[in-house]
């Protein structure tokens, strides 16, 4: 029993450190599309780290079977929706930050 | 930890209400709304209020939400510059509040177990219902059961806000030879992952329903859940599919239904010879006719909720959609 | 344990602070969105592991209700914001 | 200190109570007024929810070995009292639309001018 609590413990652990790093990401990052990257991978990252944490600790009941639910909901709606929102930010004519540089020198 | 964990959300609370105050940009304000009602959901987490949390999660946050982006792909995004002087409201809501503050101080401390409100009919509830009802849940218990009637009057109020919304929008079905154009059609993507999520959230809301007498959950949140299924639908594919899935016509024939389900509950037990909406006469056995009562009528209500969201979504949509053509 | 749980629970406090802060304060729309997406996941995240740390994880069902709407919501938002701002 | 923590909930509703008034009556927007009557909405739930919480207690939901709950009555006001609230809201945001197709716009000074002019 100890062992499993030592490994959720580090899984847990290791979710909260990709979580924060993905917030300072958001804001470090100098343009947009750099952002989604940061944000969208370590949330995936940090939700399917931290869920099996949390996994590790149920015995097997409901509760497991509602973690399993959330965990396979997150890591397919999560990568989607950052790609729409990157899609589209892309389609509302939103430029990377090299685009950018070179769009002020042409003109 | 709790306390630590309710003052840290309530703090967030008030900066993002105090934000909302000055942000000119509308769509930017419906977010932060939207995050206020999560927020707000998550207070009721650790106020124990699990249920509330439940529909405020999916009510507030979910259908406001959607509703008030639909109005503003309407309405335009941006509120224009006010000329009023702000001093007269600020000096009004100031007077105010210190008034309630200086009120809150004769209340009883947050917590007490000994506070007013507990001594009164709230321990008959929580020691006799499980044993009355025979329903670990208190809350859907209370709100099926001892105010039966109370819930009845809820689900009419709901079923007349459809009947107004419909009355001052309408649902308008697109003409033959206009292009069918609509929903996010460039994201193939979403349109996969939404084939995929759509049968979850209809599983999740059929398993509210049904499980809503041992934890939380119930009717109203239920119908909301799978509203918000049908509401995805229709955003990804466009109004006109959607309408082939769940036609308006069919949706007013169910938001009927609900109501008469519920009330018709009520005849029964007075044809059996009980009061209206005393299920205890319903079977042989008081506890089992409560269960029998209290699972029709959930029914009933979220048979009444999903169909009265779904149309006044689709009165919303099918407005923006036509003032798109313009 | 308990004490891992604490520290995870405060942990997800600060990064929905930050990412709040984010949604308070973009320098474009799509960053507030994704500041309220990030909100929104981590949230969920967040009911989950209070469950635990409290002793009652039955209520995982409104962490599942937070993901499911977080995700309606984000795609009404990308939806309604392509009719508010005509790009074509 | 103690003080402070047994209001603090208290005094939180009626800042967040205040602000969506002073959203109400100040703003201009119909739709920023909605999102203000919303708000205040939400402070009254949480004063109820605030009342009805008891410190040990838990959510009412019976489980074995468990006593003190909290109070189940307020939940079930308010779980009503919010779907209720979402009704209203609807009925109000199809009245703003109608509004936005009579006059052309949803800024209260802007279509009370074009009620003088008639």
């Amino acid at each position: 029993m100890a062992v499993l609590d030592i490994i959720s413990s580090i899984l847990l652990l290791l979710g909260v450190f990709f979580g924060i790093s993905g917030a300072m990401g958001l804001f470090r990052f100098p343009d947009f599309f750099t952002r989604v990257h940061a944000s969208s991978v370590t949330d995936t990252l940090a939700a399917m780290l931290i869920i099996g944490g949390l996994l590790l600790q149920t015995s097997f009941d409901l509760n497991t079977a509602k973690l399993l639910f959330i965990l396979l909901f997150l890591m397919v709606t999560s990568p989607t929706a950052s790609h729409a929102l990157a899609k589209s930010a892309r389609h509302g004519g939103l430029l990377t930050l090299p685009e950018s540089r070179s769009d002020q020198k042409e003109s | 930890m709790a306390e630590f964990i309710d003052l840290v959300l309530l703090a967030m609370l008030a900066i993002t209400a105090l934000r909302i105050i000055f942000l000119k940009d509308l769509f930017a304000v419906v977010m932060l709304f939207g995050i206020y009602s999560f927020l707000s959901a998550l207070i009721f987490v650790s106020l124990d209020a699990v249920d509330v949390a439940f529909t405020e999660a999916s009510v507030g946050a979910g259908i406001s939400t959607v509703l008030m982006l639909g109005t503003l792909a309407l309405t335009g995004r941006t509120e224009k510059e006010n000329q009023h002087s702000s001093l007269l409201p600020l000096v009004v809501v100031v007077v105010t509040g210190a008034a309630l503050i200086y009120g809150t101080l004769d209340m009883p401390p947050f917590g007490a177990a000994d506070n007013p409100i507990h001594e009164h009919v709230a321990p008959r509830y929580i020691e006799e219902s499980p044993k009355e009802v025979g329903l670990p849940n208190m809350v859907t218990s209370v709100l099926a059961s001892y105010r039966g009637f109370d819930t009845m009057g809820e689900t009419v109020v709901v079923f007349s806000a459809a009947i107004g919304v419909l009355s001052l929008l309408g649902v308008r079905r697109r003409k033959e030879n206009e292009s069918a154009e609509s929903g996010l059609m460039e994201h193939r993507v979403l349109h996969v992952i939404a084939k995929l999520v759509i049968p979850m959230i209809i599983l999740f809301a059929l398993y509210v329903q049904f499980h809503g007498d041992f934890g939380p959950g119930g009717g109203f949140q239920a119908g909301v859940i799978a509203a918000a299924a049908f509401i995805l639908y229709s955003l990804v594919f466009g109004l006109p599919r959607a309408f082939a899935v769940v036609s308006p016509t069919v949706l007013r024939y169910l938001a009927a239904f609900g109501v008469l389900l519920y009330a018709g509950v009520g005849v029964v037990s007075m044809l059996k010879g009980g009061h209206f909406l005393d299920y205890n006469v319903l079977a042989a056995n008081p506890i089992s006719g409560q269960h029998y009562g209290i699972i029709i009528i959930e029914l009933g209500v979220g048979i009444t909720v999903f169909a009265v969201m779904l149309s006044i979504f689709y009165a919303f949509g099918s407005q923006a959609e036509r003032s798109d053509i313009k | 344990m308990t004490g891992v749980l604490a520290a995870v629970c405060v942990a997800i406090l600060v990064i929905m602070a930050l990412a709040l802060a984010r949604a308070l304060k973009a320098p474009t729309v799509y960053d507030r969105i994704l500041g309220v997406n990030m909100f929104g996941t981590k949230t969920v995240l967040f009911i989950a592991a209070v469950g635990y740390l409290m002793g009652r994880p039955d209520f995982l069902d409104i962490a599942i209700v937070y993901a499911l709407i977080n995700f309606i919501g984000m795609i009404a938002v990308l939806r309604y914001f392509e009719y508010a701002s005509p790009t074509e | 200190m103690n003080h402070v923590l047994d209001y603090y909930n208290y005094w939180i509703v009626v800042f967040l109570m205040m602000s969506g008034f002073y959203i109400v009556i100040s703003a201009n927007n119909l739709v920023k007024k909605i999102v203000g009557l919303n708000i205040f909405q939400t402070s009254v739930f949480m004063l109820y929810i605030s009342m009805g919480k008891v410190s040990g207690g838990t959510a009412p939901i019976v489980v074995e070995g468990v006593t003190q709950y909290s109070n189940p009555l307020p939940h079930v006001l308010i779980l009503t009292a919010i779907v209720v609230g979402v009704a209203t809201t609807a009925v109000g945001l199809s009245l703003i639309v109608r509004i936005k197709r009579a006059y052309g716009t949803v800024e209260e000074n802007e279509f009370e001018n074009k009620d003088d002019a008639i």
